[in-house]
């Protein structure tokens, strides 16, 4: 799945990627980023991180982000800023710093004060008008026979965010279904279905890129090196094209030079050894095989 | 002073004997940070059974070791993982597929309502996050509900019984602090915990400080009127923030044992068991098992 | 209303009081509180606040205090820590600080974190069940026609915590009455009709100190210098009298002791020109005339 | 950086041109304590009428002042008082016992309570403070119900249009700080009338201070996203904790206008409002007015 571009330096690593295209997801989700808003992520989300800072030095430099690993002109909400063997200073370098049930400040979106607009979102699962599933696979008894990690702060925060942005760099038929088996944050129809405003806005991929279109997944483009004909078989459901599919713009080059200036501040280096399949930012293959969760 | 203020320190055996089979557990710990481990193998030590764990938010080898030795029913957490090591946690995982624990589905907001219900005394609280999701589905104690015209969930009052910390240092009398030296173990979810606790909160720490030092920095208390245990490398293999990190090769270690469950090898698991836990006859053995250079190799250093 | 007794030094002043009544309230109050609770009370409750540092002193080591002007062993809940021309800097002098809506946990009196055991409670009326009022005052139509500052932090704190001790320097058939016109803490009966544990304890005035009898104001004892019957007559309801009635026991040397220890402490002058009728420690005559409120 | 961050100052007359006749607006202040002062003479210049005013939890001269002066219709405090000055607040007194002005009966918890419920986005949140008590009969919004075998009262959602808040400092990008010296200001009910509200929160401060020294102690910010209002002397005659001591000698005069009024004698009140609001035609107007010796007096010298 590697993209032919120069490698540019200083980005986010995630797992079983290459950094080109690690950095064309992150300049992908950048782009979508608008002035103002607040961006929320997880955990390990640090493809998200590079991309909401390389949105603030490029043409956003009022979004304020919320990231348990390291914040930027935004906070550690909490618990999270530590990764691996360092123990993370970033706390040192925010604005502001507030306790971890300031999650609960999502539910008012219109408060100055407001959790988040956009907020990312992976699976184990994700289907076509959007919804994601964190909680478990069904067995042919239709009950729970894989058991997922759990739904963490996706639940309640994806059903109070403006726009939701999945992030999934494994683009596979198991990873992309009809129908989630179950509904960790709801897509379109289920939320029309009970009341939700916002929604799944975009969907990015180590192969393409995806919005909506009346509540269902389509292709908006695809990344260099793949083709539409792969993107759609990767699908495990129809996907929508979209009348022009063009390809994913490369980076630019002011893209490219903030990304290596924002290599000089600290980075992460994931542990090589292992995968997180519940987080945006996971390569997991395969959820019902033995090779993540150990 | 006629009197003396009471000492309100205790140690991990005695702190253990509080708890009963079947009862209601909070733990700290948010992922690797803070889990309060020794206590947790004292729990285990004793063979207690079927309590429902109050964990997390986001729980992490705290909860999964519990369910590993079969001391747990249920778990109240929002997600069960080892970080990168193990995106869902393995024992978790093969017992929550067997049936042999229930899981009390649900995110990290309404783990804090649940709390916030708890706290404030009220038999429920509404929340939006969660409808249109399978949340009440899988969790019969999350009934979703229409009010105004909008639909609600009402999530219903948890209460622990007995709630276990970990913590950088506090002084004798239960005042809890973070390490001033990060911000993390300040906010988590210990207070919420702690406000909805119908018994003992007992906080296990790094080391104990004087009172003095407490009331000249009161903005650093997380928490008061707990009992405070001396346990130092308490939180190991997890770390504690401005103390030590993770022991991410002893994480390792542990979930490639708790991998092999599911395929019907529980010879490892039994082994970490019996190497960390039963032969370690308390937290000195523990340490001892885990080796003074490896623990040394965590240590933060002072900035 | 002056006893004759010896004038301590470092009581908190109470308006319209002397010295020596001011301090036998104090010393009433401290005996009753145990070691190991919690205590709370609000802005202006200099006594209270006597009261409970002389019971840490004395046989409560363990008394935790909170306080919004100073605290001892407690906290400063939010707001409150100044006072007239003093900028207090009794927060650096506690041992944790929490935001002021830590009064929520009132409601979970089980915590060891609980806001408190024992409340002082203050009222423009009370009544014979121990019921408070700081709403205002009924008119003939019914309605109310004086104007009350309002229920302040009694209402819930008084509702969950076990142990409410009414407080008022005022001893007068205007301040105790048979039915308060409105409720801000229920006394016994209310509490029962909807199944609040705990209540009112005790009630200290300048003249007398009473307890509760199946829920009904009792005499307890009387300060020297009052009479029985003088306290009968200064009650608007009918007051239960226990078997043996005795002068309230003034101060012992310890306390006065303790209590000049204190004085060392900083001690708060009152501003001479007004009243507070809304906190326990207020001497405030009349709530329906024009001496108070201006 | 291509683009400049966004400025977040705004001067008081451009933050009150943001009320409308009949809006319900928050305002900070604990007693004598942060009240938004410069912003309440404002909102009298402007002759704004209706407001429903969530003040407090307890609150003093700022929403005595606006009663006083007509604009209020509805007050949701758990107390108006002017401390030792004047338990009952006079302005407060006189309209509620005319009926001008309507008393969202409450206490402090019910207060938190109802802006928390607006903050989650819920239409009520149970709570068992007030059954037994008046307050349902006074307030009918609060309905004493019946759940799982126990009373509580379902306190509905409170949500602010505005929130005007005084603090010590602010930078320009709408972080909020407490005085660093104080801890006073630190945790009034700020925060919980920002979270709760649907629109701007709007903060006037002593000084504005550079984002590094906000970045260097990020502890201290109390809140953030404020639009940010310069106001030096903005609270007075109330105080600002580590910056100045209330002005009792100007709230006396005050309350000694106020109580005029019930005698039916409403000159003294009408030339208060004259001397202090409409002649002094802006903030640095009232300054003027106030006198510069006399602020001076009231400024608190760090420790």
């Amino acid at each position: 799945m590697a993209i032919a571009t120069d490698k540019p330096s200083g980005v986010a690593h995630i797992e079983g990627l290459d950094e080109a295209t690690t950095a064309l997801m992150v300049c992908v989700v950048a782009r979508e980023l608008r002035d103002g808003q607040v961006v929320a992520f997880g955990l390990h989300a640090d493809a998200m991180l590079s991309a909401a800072m390389l949105a603030q030095q490029l043409h956003a430099p009022n979004l304020r982000i919320r990231h348990g690993l390291r914040a930027e002109r935004g906070m550690v909400f909490g618990a999270a800023a530590w990764t691996d063997r360092r123990d993370d200073d970033s706390w040192r370098r925010v604005e502001y710093l507030e306790a971890h049930d300031a999650i609960l400040r999502a539910a008012n979106p219109a408060s100055p004060m407001r959790f988040c607009d956009v907020f990312f979102v992976g699976g184990m699962q994700i289907d076509r008008e959007g919804s994601t599933n964190l909680i478990g696979l069904k067995g042919a008894d239709g009950r729970l026979a894989v058991r997922g990690p759990g739904s963490i702060g996706t639940t309640s925060i994806g059903t109070f965010a403006a726009d939701v942005i999945l992030f999934s760099p494994e683009h596979s038929p198991r990873r992309f279904v009809e129908t989630v088996d179950f509904v960790s944050v709801p897509g379109w129809k289920r939320r029309a279905a009970v009341g939700l405003e916002g929604g799944p806005r975009l969907c990015v991929t180590s192969k393409a890129v995806m919005d909506f279109e009346d509540g269902r997944m389509r292709l908006r483009s695809v990344h260099a090196g793949s083709t539409i004909d792969e993107v759609v078989a990767a699908t495990g459901f129809p996907l929508l094209l979209a009348n022009d599919i063009p390809t994913t713009p490369v980076p630019s080059d002011a893209e490219r030079q903030a990304l290596a200036a924002l290599a000089g501040s600290d980075s992460t280096a994931g542990d090589p050894a292992v995968t997180d399949p519940t987080r945006g930012d996971s390569t997991a293959t395969d959820p019902t095989s033995g090779d993540f969760g150990a | 002073m006629t009197k003396a203020r009471q000492d309100r320190t205790i140690d991990i055996a005695a702190a253990v004997e509080q708890v009963a089979d079947g009862m209601t557990v909070g733990l700290s710990g948010f992922s690797y940070q803070n889990p309060p481990m020794a206590i947790v193998r004292q729990i285990i030590r004793r063979g207690l059974r079927d309590l429902t764990l109050v964990s997390g938010p986001t729980a992490g080898i705290e909860t999964d070791l519990l369910i590993g030795a079969g001391c747990v029913r249920r778990v109240v957490a929002a997600g069960v993982a080892l970080e990168r090591i193990a995106g869902i946690a393995p024992a978790f995982r093969y017992h929550a597929e067997r049936g042999d624990v229930e899981v009390w589905e649900c995110d990290e907001c309404i783990w804090y309502v649940a709390l916030k219900a708890g706290a404030w005394g009220v038999p429920y609280l509404l929340w939006r996050g969660g409808v249109g999701t399978s949340l009440p589905e899988l969790n019969t104690e999350l009934e979703e509900v229409e009010e105004n015209g909008g639909r609600y969930l009402r999530v219903p009052a948890i209460r622990p019984d007995i709630v276990f910390l970990h913590a950088a240092e506090a002084d004798p009398f239960g005042n809890v602090r973070a390490c001033r030296q990060a911000y993390l173990g300040r906010s988590f979810a210990e207070r919420a915990l702690a406000e909805a606790c119908n018994g003992a909160v007992i906080c296990t720490v790094e080391s104990i400080v004087a009172n003095e030092r407490v009331v000249a920095e009161p903005e650093w208390t997380l928490l008061h009127g707990a009992l405070v245990a001396q346990a130092p490398w308490g939180a190991h293999p997890g770390g504690v923030s401005g103390r030590y990190v993770p022991d991410l090769e002893h994480i390792r270690a542990y979930a490639r044992a708790a991998t092999e469950l599911r395929t019907g090898n529980d010879g490892p698991y039994r082994r970490y068991l019996e190497a960390f836990i039963h032969e370690a006859t308390d937290h000195d053995g523990y340490l001892r098992a885990v080796g003074d250079h490896e623990l040394r190799s965590l240590r933060i250093e002072a900035a």
